[in-house]
C-alpha cells in the first residue's frame, strides 16, 4: 500500500484521456454515451484520489513526490541549473484539495448531465469540464512552481472556455464572449504576477521546487509522530483495519488522530496502517531537513535557510536583502492569487463570469478553480510568513474584498450574481485567514465553502431552469398576446422575475435553505465553523501578537458577515417565498433526479461538513468529531498551520450578528408581498437609497477600470497603431522622409544639378571668360559647351588636388 | 639644344587654354575642332622642346604620331560634320540638345 | 646610324593576338570590297571567326610574358587577361549585333571592320608600355567608336551622339597627349618602366620635373577617365549611350571603360608607381583625388539613374556608377602593397562587368524597335508573361547588376570593396554600399516592371539566333562567375603588375 | 556519407536544389508534376534533416558535419558548412515549414489568377536552399551569399502573387534588407581581411587566443562599430523596433505560404545572425550594447502588442504580435545568460510554428472569404468547429500557455533576464507585460472572428477543411504541443553548445546567488 501514491499520475490521466475522447470523438457518441464517459472518468479519479487519501494515512501523512514513469524531466537546461521535472506532491494538503476538486466535481458531472440536456455543444461541454479537471488537477499536485502554474493557467482557459460557451447564443454572444475574454484577462494580469515571481525566486533560490525527494514540509510535526506511532504500535494491537473504505472527506477527521496530547480514542483506525506495515514498511520519515545540503532542499527550506541568515541576495544588477527578494516574490504571488481568486484589484471578472452554464459556475468559479489563489499563498505559507509586509497586505486585500464582495451582492438583482459577488466576498475571507497566518482556517473555509457554495449554485442553477422551463411553458400555451413583446426581455434570473417557488420546488428550496444558512454561518452547519475561525484566528492574530492588522480583519470581517446573511436571506425571500411574480415562475417545474441527487449529497456535506475541523470546549463536540482534526492534518504539510482558538464570544457575536441581518432582510423583503418588480425597498427608502445605488451599481468598480485602464489602453493602442506607426513611422519616416526624399534628390540631381547647376556653373563661368575675351554676344551656352566646361572643371579639380602637396611644399 | 626650357612650356600651356577657350566659346563645330587642333599643338610644341631639352628623338617621334592621328580625327570628323550639315542644316553645337537629362 | 631591328627583336609572337585581329581586319577590309552583295552577310561571321582565333591565341599564350615592338608591346598575364576580355566582348557584341543592324538599317560591312579596329586599339591600350603607344591606341579605340556611334545616320540623335562623342573625345584626347608631353619632359621618356624608375631622380631634383611630372598624370587621368566615364568626365556618356545604336553602347561601355582603365592601371601602376610609392605626401594626393572621383561617379551615377526612363540611358548610368567602383580599387591600389591587389580587384570586377553588361543590353535590343524605340522602362513591362526566358535572365543580369550573391555582380564587389577594406577606406566603401542599395531601387525597377506590374506584354521580335547565345552566353557567364569565382580568380591571380617591377 | 566525400549538411543544403533543376524541366501545363516534385523534394530534405538530428552529437560543442572546400582562395574565403546546437533545429524549422508552405499553396486561388506555378515553386525551393545555408554556412561571405539569395526568391513571391500593394511592398522589403545587410558585408569584408580568414570559428578562435584584438573603447571604436554594422542588418531583419516599418507590408501583401516562410524562417535569420555573430564575434562590445539592445527589445515587445491590438487587418495583426514576439528572442539573447539564450533559440522556433500557424489560419480564411477585415467574420468557432478548435490551440501558443511551446520559451528568456546582470528585474518586469498584452492582442483577434454570432451569411456554409489544409494544420499543432511538453527533446541537444557560447561571452557573471 505505501506504492499507492504511485496512482498520483493517473489522477491527471484519466480525465485527460475522458476530455481528449470527447473532444475527437463526442459528436458521434451522442448524449449518454459524451455524459456517462465524462462522469465516469471523473469519478474513477474521485476513486483514485480516495486511494491516495487511504496512501497518506499508511505513509504516517508523510508527502511523497511522484515521477510520472515516462516523460519525466519537462524543462531542463543544465547549463543554467533549471531542472523542472514534471513531479507530483501528494501530502495532506494535495490530497484534501483533490478530494474537493474531484468529490465535488463528480457531484456537477451527473448534474450536468440533466442541466445540459439538449445543447448542441453538449459534447464540448464534458470535454471541457473533463480538461478542467485535469488542469486542477495538475495545479493542486505539483510539486514545483512552474508545472503549477500549467495548471493555474489550464484552468484559466477551461474558464475562458466554458464562460464563453454559449458564444453564439443570440442576443448575448458578444456578452458572453466579452466575459470570457475578460475573465482570461484579468487571469493573464495574475499570470504576470506569477510569472515574475517565478522567476525572481528562482533568481534568488536557485528552485521552483516546492519539496525535494526526502525533505519534509513540517519537522516538528514528524517527530512527535515518530513518538506516537511507537506509542500506539504498542497499543493498539489487536485493532484491525475497519473503517478505511468508508472514508469520505466528511470524515477526514477520523483519519488524522494522532495527537499526543489527547489520549486515543477507542476506534483508533489510524493504527491499522501502522500496525500492518510497521516492520516491513518504509523506514520512518526523516524528522528534520538539518542532514540535508541546502543544493537538495526544495524552495521553502531554502527560503528559511536564508532568511535565517539574513544578509544581501544578487539577483542580476541589483543587490538587495533577502527580506526585500521574499517580499517581492510574495506581493507578485499575490497578485497572481488576486486574479485567480477574485480579490481586489482583480475581481471584476467574476461575477462577469456567470455567463456560462451553471455548473460550471458552481464547479470552477465557486468550488475549485477560484480557491486556486488561497491554495498557492497556502502552499507557499513559509514564504508568506517570512514576510510581515505581504502578510499585512493579504490580509487587507482579503478582508476588502470581503466586504466589497458582500456589499455589493445585496444590490443585485441577478440570482448567479449575488451568489458571484458572495463567492467574491468568502474568498476573501480566506484571503485575510492567511493574511493573518490562519493557514488551516483558510483551508477549512475553502472546503465548507466549497461545499456549500457549489450547492447554491447548482440550487440557483436548477431555479433557473425550473423558471426557464415554466417560461416555456407559459410561452407554448399561449396565455396572452402581451408574451411576445417581452419575450425577448425575459431574464430566467432575475429574481424580480421570482417569487414562491417555495412550493413548485420544495426539494430546491431545502437544499438552498441549508446553503444559506451554512453560508451565513448559523450554528452548527459549515459555514458556522469555518467563518469563526477565521474570526477567532483574526482576533488572536491581533491579540496575540499586538498586531493592529487583526483588528482590523476582524472588524471588516464581522461587517462583511453581517452583509452575507443580509443578501442571502434576501434572496431566499426574492426567490422563494412570497407569491409568484410572474407566470413562469408560477409553472416553474422541480428539476429531474439527475440534478437534485448531486444537491443533497452537497447539502448533506454543508452541514455536516464543518465537524471535520471542530474546535474544542464546544459543547464537547470534539470527542464526537475529534478536535481540529482537519488543521492537524494538514500539519504535516503546511509547516506554518497551528489549531485556532475558540472564542465563544466570538460565535455568539457572529451568530447575532448574522441572525439579525437574516431577520432584518426578511422584514424589508417579506413584509412588501408583490413589490414593484423593478424597484428594490431599499432604494425605494430615502436612507438607503444611495447606498442600494452604490451597490447595484457595483460601486462603479467596472466603470472606473474602463476609465482608467481599459479605454485609455484602446485609445492608445489606436493612436500608436494609427498616428504612431502608420502615419508616422510608416507613411511619413518612410514613405515620406525615405521613399519621397530619396526620389526627390534624384530628381533634383538629375534635372536641376546635371543640367541646370552645371548649366549655372557654366553660365558663370562663362560670364568671367566673356568678360575676359570680350566675347559678351555668345553668351548662350550649349549643351557640349556645358559638358565641355564640366570636364574643364574635373580637370582643374584634378591638377589642383594633385598639385596641392607640391604648391605647399614651395 | 635648348637648356631653359620654361619659356617653351608657357608658351604652350598659353596656346592650350587658348584652345580649351576656343572650344567652350565656339558655337561652330568646325572652330571647336579647330581649337582641339590648337590645343594638339600646343602639346605638340612643348613635345619638340622636351624632346630637344633632353637631347632625344622620342618626343619628336610621338609629335609624328599625334599629327597623324589627328589627321585620321579631321578626316572623321569633317566626314560627320557634313552629315550633320545635310541632316539639319547648321553645324551650330548649341542645336544639339535632342538628349537631355 | 640607322637602326633596324630584325624580326626577332620585335618578337611578333608575343603579341600574336593583337597582330591577328589587326591583320584580319585589313584582310576583311579587302575581302569585303570582293564579296558580292549577297553574300555580305558572312562578313560577321568572318570577324567572329578571327576573333575566336585570337582569343584562342590570346588564351594560349595567356601566362606568357615578353615584350615586342622593342618593348613598346608588353605580353603578360595582364594583358592576356584583357585579350581575353575585349575579345570576349567583341565577339559577344558582334553576334549581338548582326540581326539588329539588319532590321534598323545600319547594315554597312564596315560596321563590323570598325569595331574590330575599335578592339584592336583596346588591346594595344592594355598592352602598351610606351605613351606614344598609348596614345595611339587610344585614338584607335575612339575614332571608329565615333563613327559606330553616328552609324545610325541620318538619324539626327545617333549623328549629335557621334559629334558631341567626337567633339569631347577629342577634347579629352588633347589633354591626354599635354599630360603625356608634360611627363615626357619630366622625365626624358615614354616608356612606362623608365618612368617609373626616374621617380627616385625627379623627387629628388628640385626642378619643376615634379611639377610636370604630376600635372601629367593629372591630364593623363582625364583624358582616359574619358574613356572610362569617371565623373565629372562622365558627362557624354547618357547622350551618346541613348543616341547611339544599342550595339553600339554594349560593346562601347564595355571596350572603352576596359580600354581606358587598362591604361589607367598601368600609368597609375607603373608610370606614377615610383613617385607614389616614395613620396606619401602625393600619394596621399592621389589616392585622396582617386577616391574623390570615385564617391562622386559612385554618387552621380547612382543617383542620376533614378530618374531615367529610359532604359539605355539608365545602364548608360549605371555603367558611370560602375566605373566609380572600379575607381575605388584603384584608388585602394594606392597603398603599398596593394597595388596587385588592386589590380587583380579590377580585373575580376571588370569580366564580371562584361557578362552582365553585355547580357542587359542584349535584352534591350532584344526590345528595341526599329526605329530606336521601345527601350522605355514601361516597354519592359509584362516581359515575364510574353519572354519568360528572356525576362528571367533580365533579372538575374539586374540582379548582377545590384550585386546580390551567386552572380558575378557579387563577385566583382567583394573583390573591390575588399580590397579598399585592406586599404583603409572604410568610409568611402560605406558610401558606396549605400549607393549600391539606391541603386537597387532603379535595377529593380525593371525586374518590378517584367514581372510585378499588371499588363500585357507587346509583342516582342524574335531576335536571331547570334543574338540568343550571346545572350545565352552572357546569362551562363554571370552565373558562372558567381557561382565559381575561381573561374576567374585563377587567371586574374597570375597577375602581377606593379611588383614585377620592383627590385 | 562519408563516401561521398559530402557531408550530410551540404546534401541536406542541395537538396532542394534537385528538385529545383527537376522543376526546370517540367511544363508550365504538368502542373500536378510540379506541385508533386516540389512537395517531394522538400519533405525528403526534411528526413534527410532528420537524419541530421539523429545523427547529432548532443556532447560535441564544436561545429559538426564540417565540410570546408576552398571557394576563393586569394580571399580565403571557403565553402564551410557545418552544424552545432544553435543552428541544428532552425535548419530542421526550415526543413519543416517548407513542406507546410508548399502544401499550403496547392490549392492557393492566386495561381487561377496569375497563374506561373513553375516559377512559384522553383523560388521556393530555392528560398529553402538559401535559407537552410544560412543556417550552416560558417564562412562569413558564404553566409551573406545565403543572406542575400534568400532576398530574391521571397521578393519575387511577394511581387508575383501577393496582393493589391504587393509591388510596393516587395520593393520596401528589398530595399530595407538590403540596405542593412550591405553595411554587414563592409563589416564582413573588415573583419576577414584583417583576420585573415572568414571562417567564423577560425576567426573567434583566433580572438580567444588574443590574435586578433580588436579594441573596444567607445561607440565609435572598431568593435563597437563592427558590431553596429552586423546589428542593424540582423535587427532590420527580426525586426527589431524601430526597423518594423517593412514587416506589416511584407506580410500583409505576401501570399500565405510566403507570409509563413517569412515569419517562421526569415526572421529567424536576423536572431540567429545576433547568436551566432554578434555574440560570438563581438563578446566584448555585445555586453556594452545588451542595455541598449534589450531597452529596443522591451520596447518592441510592448510597442508590438499593443500596436497589434487595433488592428483590423488579421495579417497585419499577426505581422505586428512578430515584432513583438521577435521582442522576447532578442532580450533572451542580449541577456546572455545559458537560460535565456537557450529561451531564445526555443522561442525562434516557437515563433516560427505559432505565428506560421496563424498565418496558415488567416490564409484559409482568406481562401474561403476573399478578406483579411476581421469585421467579416464572427462566430466560426460555430461553423467551422475544426478549424476554430486548432486556430485557438495556436492562439494559445502565440500568447504563451504553459503547456504549448510558447510559455516554454518565454519563461526561459525571462528566467534567464531577471537573473542576468545585462538586463535585471526592470527589463524582465517590463517584458513579461508583454504575456498580458499577448493576452489581450490574441483574444481580440480570436474572438472577433471564431466567437460571438454568425453576422455574416457567407460563414455560415464555409468549405470544409480540405485534406491539404489539415495535413499542415496538424503537424503545427503537434510541434505546438510537443514543444510544450516535452521541451528537453529540444533543449537537450542545443544546450551544451550554448553553454559554451555563454562562457565565452560572460564568463562566470551570471550566478545564481549562493550560500555564503
Amino acid at each position: 500500500m505505501e506504492n499507492l501514491g504511485l496512482l498520483a499520475p493517473l489522477v491527471v490521466l484519466i480525465p485527460s484521456i475522458g476530455a481528449i475522447i470527447n473532444i475527437f470523438w463526442g459528436a458521434r457518441l451522442g448524449e449518454k454515451w459524451v455524459g456517462s464517459i465524462a462522469t465516469i472518468a471523473s469519478a474513477l479519479t474521485f476513486g483514485v484520489v480516495v486511494l491516495l487519501y487511504v496512501f497518506m494515512n499508511y505513509n504516517y501523512y508523510q508527502g511523497v513526490n511522484v515521477n510520472p514513469p515516462v516523460f519525466e524531466s519537462w524543462i531542463n537546461i543544465p547549463s543554467a541549473g533549471l531542472n523542472i521535472p514534471w513531479q507530483q506532491r501528494v501530502d495532506s494538503l494535495s490530497v484534501t484539495m483533490m478530494l474537493i476538486i474531484t468529490g465535488i466535481g463528480t457531484l456537477i458531472h451527473v448534474y450536468s448531465i440533466g442541466y445540459m440536456h439538449g445543447d448542441e455543444r453538449y459534447h464540448r461541454y464534458f470535454a471541457f469540464l473533463n480538461m478542467f479537471l485535469a488542469f486542477m488537477l495538475v495545479l493542486v499536485t505539483a510539486n514545483n512552481y512552474l508545472v503549477m502554474f500549467v495548471g493555474w493557467e489550464g484552468v484559466g482557459l477551461c474558464s475562458f472556455l466554458l464562460i464563453g460557451f454559449w458564444f453564439d447564443r443570440s442576443g448575448v454572444a458578444w456578452r458572453n464572449s466579452l466575459a470570457a475574454r475578460k475573465a482570461f484577462i484579468m487571469n493573464r494580469i495574475g499570470d504576470f504576477g506569477v510569472i515574475m515571481s517565478m522567476v525572481l525566486m528562482f533568481a534568488v533560490f536557485g528552485t521552483l521546487t516546492y519539496y525535494e525527494a526526502g525533505e519534509v514540509a513540517n519537522p516538528t510535526y514528524n517527530e512527535h509522530l515518530v513518538e506516537e506511532i511507537q506509542h500506539e504500535a504498542e497499543a493498539a494491537e489487536a485493532d484491525l483495519a475497519t473503517g478505511i473504505s468508508e472514508v469520505t472527506v466528511g470524515e477526514v477527521a477520523n483519519a488524522g488522530e494522532h495527537t499526543a496530547a489527547e489520549p486515543a480514542p477507542a476506534e483508533g483506525q489510524h493504527a491499522a496502517p501502522a500496525e500492518g506495515e510497521h516492520e516491513t514498511g518504509p523506514a520512518l520519515p526523516a524528522t528534520s531537513n538539518d542532514s540535508i545540503v541546502y543544493e537538495d532542499l526544495g524552495v521553502f527550506s531554502r527560503a528559511q535557510i536564508l532568511s535565517e541568515q539574513g544578509g544581501d541576495v544578487v539577483v542580476g544588477p541589483f543587490t538587495m536583502p533577502i527580506t526585500t527578494a521574499l517580499t517581492l516574490i510574495t506581493l507578485f504571488l499575490l497578485l497572481g492569487a488576486t486574479g485567480k481568486s477574485a480579490q481586489i484589484p482583480l475581481f471584476t471578472w467574476l461575477p462577469d463570469a456567470m455567463a456560462g452554464p451553471t455548473p460550471a459556475s458552481a464547479l470552477i468559479h465557486a468550488a475549485t478553480m477560484v480557491t486556486a489563489g488561497v491554495y498557492i499563498m497556502v502552499r507557499s505559507n513559509v514564504l508568506f510568513e517570512l514576510t510581515p509586509t505581504t502578510m499585512a497586505v493579504v490580509a487587507l486585500v482579503g478582508s476588502a474584498t470581503a466586504l466589497v464582495g458582500g456589499f455589493i451582492a445585496m444590490g443585485q438583482w441577478d440570482i448567479k450574481r449575488v451568489l458571484a459577488y458572495s463567492t467574491v466576498s468568502q474568498l476573501g475571507f480566506m484571503v485575510a485567514a492567511v493574511g493573518v497566518g490562519a493557514f488551516g482556517a483558510a483551508i477549512f473555509h475553502l472546503v465548507t465553502h466549497a461545499f456549500f457554495k457549489a450547492l447554491l449554485f447548482l440550487a440557483s442553477g436548477s431555479v433557473i431552469h425550473g423558471v426557464e422551463h415554466g417560461h416555456h411553458h407559459v410561452h407554448e400555451h399561449g396565455h396572452d398576446d402581451e408574451h411576445d413583446d417581452h419575450e425577448e426581455a425575459f431574464d430566467p434570473q432575475d429574481m424580480r422575475n421570482m417569487g414562491g417557488l417555495r412550493r413548485r420546488m420544495p426539494v430546491t428550496y431545502f437544499v438552498y435553505l441549508i446553503g444559506t444558512l451554512a453560508l451565513m454561518g448559523i450554528f452548527p452547519l459549515a459555514g458556522f465553523w469555518s467563518k469563526d475561525e477565521i474570526l477567532a484566528d483574526a482576533w488572536t492574530a491581533g491579540l496575540q501578537d499586538n498586531n493592529v492588522i487583526g483588528y482590523i480583519v476582524f472588524g471588516l470581517l464581522l461587517v462583511s458577515a453581517g452583509f452575507t446573511a443580509f443578501y442571502m436571506w434576501r434572496q431566499i425571500v426574492l426567490v422563494f417565498h412570497g407569491k409568484p411574480r410572474t407566470e413562469a415562475a408560477g409553472h416553474a417545474p422541480e428539476s429531474a433526479k439527475m440534478m437534485l441527487v448531486p444537491m443533497l449529497v452537497l447539502a448533506f456535506f454543508s452541514f455536516f461538513g464543518g465537524f471535520m475541523n471542530t474546535p474544542r470546549g464546544v459543547l464537547g463536540l470534539e470527542k464526537i468529531f475529534g478536535p481540529h482534526e482537519l488543521t492537524e492534518w494538514l500539519e504535516s504539510s503546511v509547516m506554518r498551520v497551528h489549531a485556532g482558538e475558540f472564542y465563544l464570544w466570538i460565535a455568539i457575536l457572529s451568530l447575532v450578528v448574522a441572525i439579525g441581518m437574516a431577520i432584518m432582510a426578511n422584514r424589508i423583503y417579506a413584509r412588501v408581498p408583490v413589490f414593484n418588480r423593478k424597484r428594490d425597498p431599499l432604494e425605494m427608502m430615502e436612507a438607503t437609497q444611495q447606498m442600494w445605488t452604490m451597490a447595484n451599481a457595483r460601486l462603479y468598480w467596472d466603470n472606473f477600470y474602463d476609465r482608467i485602464f481599459v479605454n485609455p489602453f484602446r485609445r492608445t493602442s489606436a493612436w500608436l497603431a494609427t498616428e504612431l506607426d502608420d502615419r508616422f513611422l510608416h507613411d511619413w519616416v518612410h514613405n515620406k522622409v525615405l521613399w519621397n526624399g530619396f526620389n526627390a534628390i534624384a530628381h533634383f540631381l538629375s534635372r536641376d544639378v546635371d543640367q541646370k547647376v552645371v548649366d549655372g556653373a557654366v553660365n558663370g563661368a562663362g560670364r568671367v571668360t566673356r568678360w575676359g575675351a570680350n566675347t559678351l554676344r555668345r553668351s548662350q551656352s550649349g549643351y557640349i559647351r556645358v559638358y565641355a566646361i564640366t570636364l574643364l572643371f574635373g580637370v582643374v579639380v584634378v591638377v589642383l588636388v594633385l598639385l596641392l602637396p607640391l604648391l605647399q611644399r614651395g | 639644344m635648348v637648356t631653359q626650357i620654361e619659356p617653351y612650356v608657357m608658351l604652350s600651356i598659353v596656346l592650350f587654354v587658348l584652345g580649351v577657350m576656343g572650344v567652350l566659346l565656339r558655337r561652330n563645330a568646325i572652330l571647336i575642332f579647330m581649337s582641339i587642333e590648337l590645343m594638339l599643338n600646343a602639346a605638340n610644341l612643348s613635345l619638340v622642346a622636351f624632346a630637344s631639352y633632353w637631347g632625344q628623338t622620342s618626343g619628336q617621334i610621338f609629335v609624328f604620331f599625334v599629327i597623324a592621328v589627328a589627321a585620321a580625327e579631321v578626316a572623321v570628323g569633317l566626314a560627320m560634320i557634313v552629315a550633320i550639315f545635310r541632316t539639319r542644316q547648321s553645324i551650330n553645337v548649341d542645336d544639339l540638345h535632342q538628349m537631355e537629362g | 646610324m640607322l637602326y633596324i631591328p630584325t624580326l626577332e627583336q620585335l618578337n611578333l609572337m608575343a603579341a600574336l593576338p593583337a597582330i591577328a585581329v589587326a591583320a584580319w581586319a585589313c584582310v576583311l577590309v579587302i575581302v569585303d570590297l570582293l564579296l558580292p552583295k549577297s553574300r555580305k552577310g558572312l562578313i560577321p561571321w568572318l570577324a567572329v571567326g578571327g576573333l575566336v582565333f585570337a582569343l584562342i591565341a590570346a588564351l594560349l599564350t595567356f601566362s606568357d610574358n615578353g615584350s615586342a615592338f622593342l618593348g613598346m608591346y608588353r605580353a603578360d598575364a595582364f594583358t592576356g587577361f584583357l585579350n581575353v576580355v575585349v575579345l570576349l566582348t567583341a565577339i559577344l557584341s558582334i553576334l549581338m549585333s548582326i540581326r539588329y543592324v539588319q532590321r534598323t538599317g545600319i547594315i554597312r560591312s564596315e560596321y563590323y571592320i570598325l569595331l574590330m579596329f575599335s578592339a584592336l586599339g583596346m588591346m594595344l591600350m592594355a598592352s602598351s608600355t610606351d605613351l606614344v603607344m598609348i596614345f595611339v591606341a587610344l585614338e584607335l579605340l575612339s575614332i571608329p567608336l565615333y563613327v559606330l556611334s553616328a552609324f545610325r545616320s541620318p538619324d539626327p540623335k545617333s549623328e549629335e551622339a557621334g559629334l558631341k562623342y567626337f567633339l569631347l573625345g577629342a577634347f579629352a584626347s588633347a589633354f591626354f597627349v599635354f599630360g603625356a608631353a608634360l611627363v615626357y619632359g619630366a622625365t626624358g621618356t615614354t616608356q612606362l618602366e623608365l618612368v617609373f624608375a626616374s621617380a627616385g631622380r625627379v623627387l629628388e631634383s628640385n626642378s619643376p620635373h615634379l611639377f610636370y611630372l604630376v600635372a601629367g598624370a593629372g591630364l593623363m587621368l582625364v583624358g582616359l577617365g574619358f574613356k572610362a566615364a569617371i565623373a565629372p568626365f562622365h558627362v557624354w556618356t547618357p547622350d551618346v549611350y541613348e543616341g547611339a545604336p544599342t550595339s553600339v553602347v554594349a560593346f562601347m561601355s564595355v571596350g572603352a571603360k576596359l580600354g581606358g582603365f587598362a591604361a589607367l592601371m598601368r600609368i597609375a601602376m607603373v608610370a606614377m608607381g615610383g613617385v607614389l610609392m616614395n613620396d606619401a605626401e602625393i600619394r596621399q594626393a592621389w589616392q585622396g583625388l582617386l577616391s574623390l572621383l570615385a564617391a562622386l561617379t559612385v554618387f552621380i551615377g547612382n543617383l542620376v539613374a533614378i530618374a531615367q526612363q529610359n532604359v539605355k540611358r539608365m545602364l548608360a548610368y549605371s555603367s558611370i556608377a560602375n566605373a566609380g567602383y572600379i575607381l575605388i580599387a584603384l584608388a585602394a591600389g594606392a597603398t603599398p602593397g596593394l597595388q596587385d591587389a588592386a589590380v587583380r580587384a579590377i580585373l575580376v570586377y571588370l569580366i564580371t562587368y562584361l557578362f552582365t553588361t553585355l547580357g542587359a543590353f542584349a535584352v534591350v535590343i532584344v526590345l528595341e524597335k526599329d526605329d530606336g524605340s521601345g527601350v522605355m522602362l514601361d516597354d519592359f513591362i509584362g516581359l515575364g508573361r510574353s519572354r519568360p526566358l528572356l525576362a528571367f535572365m533580365m533579372a538575374v543580369f539586374m540582379l548582377s547588376l545590384i550585386g546580390v550573391p551567386l552572380t558575378a555582380g557579387f563577385i566583382g564587389k567583394l573583390a573591390v570593396f575588399g580590397v579598399a577594406v585592406n586599404a583603409g577606406l572604410i568610409g568611402l566603401v560605406v558610401f558606396a554600399v549605400i549607393m549600391t542599395v539606391v541603386s537597387a531601387y532603379y535595377y529593380a525597377r525593371i525586374i518590378v516592371n517584367m514581372y510585378l506590374r499588371d499588363g500585357e506584354g507587346q509583342p516582342v521580335p524574335e531576335e536571331g539566333h547570334a543574338l540568343r547565345w550571346a545572350t545565352y552566353i552572357c546569362f551562363v557567364g554571370t552565373l558562372a562567375v558567381g557561382i565559381l569565382p575561381t573561374l576567374v580568380t585563377a587567371l586574374s591571380d597570375q597577375v602581377v603588375l606593379a611588383t614585377a617591377l620592383l627590385p | 556519407m562519408e563516401l561521398t566525400g559530402l557531408s550530410l549538411a551540404t546534401v541536406v543544403l542541395f537538396l532542394p536544389m534537385v528538385g529545383m533543376i527537376i522543376l526546370l524541366f517540367l511544363r508550365e501545363e504538368q502542373a500536378r508534376n510540379i506541385r508533386l516534385v516540389a512537395l517531394g523534394t522538400s519533405i525528403v530534405t526534411f528526413l534527410f534533416s532528420l537524419v541530421l538530428w539523429a545523427q547529432f552529437d548532443p556532447n560535441n560543442t564544436s561545429l559538426q558535419f564540417v565540410q570546408q572546400t576552398p571557394w576563393i582562395p586569394s580571399l580565403n574565403i571557403s565553402y564551410y558548412v557545418g552544424i552545432d546546437g544553435l543552428s541544428l533545429f532552425l535548419v530542421i524549422l526550415t526543413t519543416f515549414i517548407t513542406p507546410i508552405a508548399i502544401l499550403i499553396s496547392w490549392r492557393a486561388h492566386v495561381f487561377e489568377e496569375r497563374g506561373r506555378q513553375k516559377l512559384y515553386y522553383i523560388f521556393m525551393l530555392l528560398l529553402e536552399w538559401a535559407m537552410i545555408g544560412v543556417f550552416i554556412a560558417q564562412d562569413l561571405i558564404l553566409f551573406y551569399l545565403f543572406w542575400e539569395v534568400t532576398l530574391v526568391p521571397m521578393y519575387f513571391m511577394i511581387g508575383i502573387w501577393g496582393s493589391e500593394q504587393r509591388v510596393y511592398a516587395a520593393v520596401k522589403f528589398f530595399l530595407y534588407t538590403m540596405a542593412g545587410s550591405l553595411l554587414m558585408l563592409v563589416a564582413i569584408l573588415y573583419l576577414g581581411l584583417t583576420a585573415g580568414t572568414f571562417a567564423q570559428p577560425e576567426i573567434v578562435q583566433m580572438m580567444q587566443s588574443g590574435q586578433l584584438v580588436l579594441p573596444l573603447d567607445g561607440v565609435f571604436s572598431t568593435q563597437s562599430l563592427l558590431f553596429l554594422a552586423f546589428f542593424i542588418a540582423f535587427a532590420i531583419k527580426v525586426p527589431v523596433w524601430p526597423f518594423h516599418s517593412w514587416l506589416p507590408d511584407a506580410h500583409v501583401q505576401a501570399p500565405t505560404a510566403a507570409s509563413v516562410i517569412l515569419a517562421a524562417v526569415l526572421l529567424k535569420m536576423g536572431s540567429y545572425g545576433m547568436i551566432r555573430f554578434n555574440l560570438q564575434l563581438f563578446p566584448d562590445a555585445s555586453v556594452d550594447w545588451a542595455p541598449f539592445v534589450a531597452v529596443l527589445a522591451v520596447i518592441g515587445i510592448i510597442y508590438g502588442a499593443w500596436v497589434s491590438y487595433a488592428q483590423t487587418d488579421m495579417k497585419k495583426l499577426v505581422a505586428y504580435t512578430s515584432v513583438s514576439h521577435m521582442g522576447f528572442v532578442v532580450l533572451g539573447i542580449f541577456a546572455m545568460a545559458s537560460a535565456s539564450i537557450n529561451g531564445s533559440i526555443l522561442q525562434m522556433l516557437n515563433h516560427g510554428i505559432s505565428t506560421g500557424g496563424l498565418f496558415l489560419i488567416v490564409g484559409m480564411l482568406y481562401e474561403r472569404r476573399h478578406t483579411r477585415q476581421m469585421s467579416a467574420y464572427g462566430g466560426l468557432w460555430a461553423t467551422a468547429p475544426l478549424l476554430g478548435g486548432i486556430a485557438l490551440v495556436i492562439a494559445l501558443s502565440s500568447m504563451g500557455m504553459p503547456g504549448t511551446n510558447g510559455f516554454v520559451g518565454e519563461f526561459t528568456i525571462l528566467l534567464g533576464s531577471v537573473g542576468s546582470p545585462l538586463t535585471g528585474v526592470v527589463f524582465t518586469l517590463l517584458a513579461a507585460t508583454g504575456v498580458i498584452l499577448a493576452a489581450i492582442y490574441i483574444l481580440a483577434f480570436f474572438q472577433k472572428v471564431f466567437m460571438g454570432e454568425v453576422k455574416h451569411e457567407e460563414n455560415r456554409s464555409l468549405p470544409k477543411l480540405h485534406w491539404t489544409e489539415l495535413a499542415v494544420l496538424v503537424p503545427i499543432v503537434i510541434m505546438i504541443l510537443w514543444i510544450g511538453l516535452a521541451p528537453n527533446t529540444f533543449i537537450a541537444p542545443m544546450d551544451p553548445s550554448v553553454n559554451a557560447l555563454v562562457q565565452e561571452v560572460q564568463p562566470a557573471e551570471t550566478e545564481i546567488a549562493q550560500l555564503p
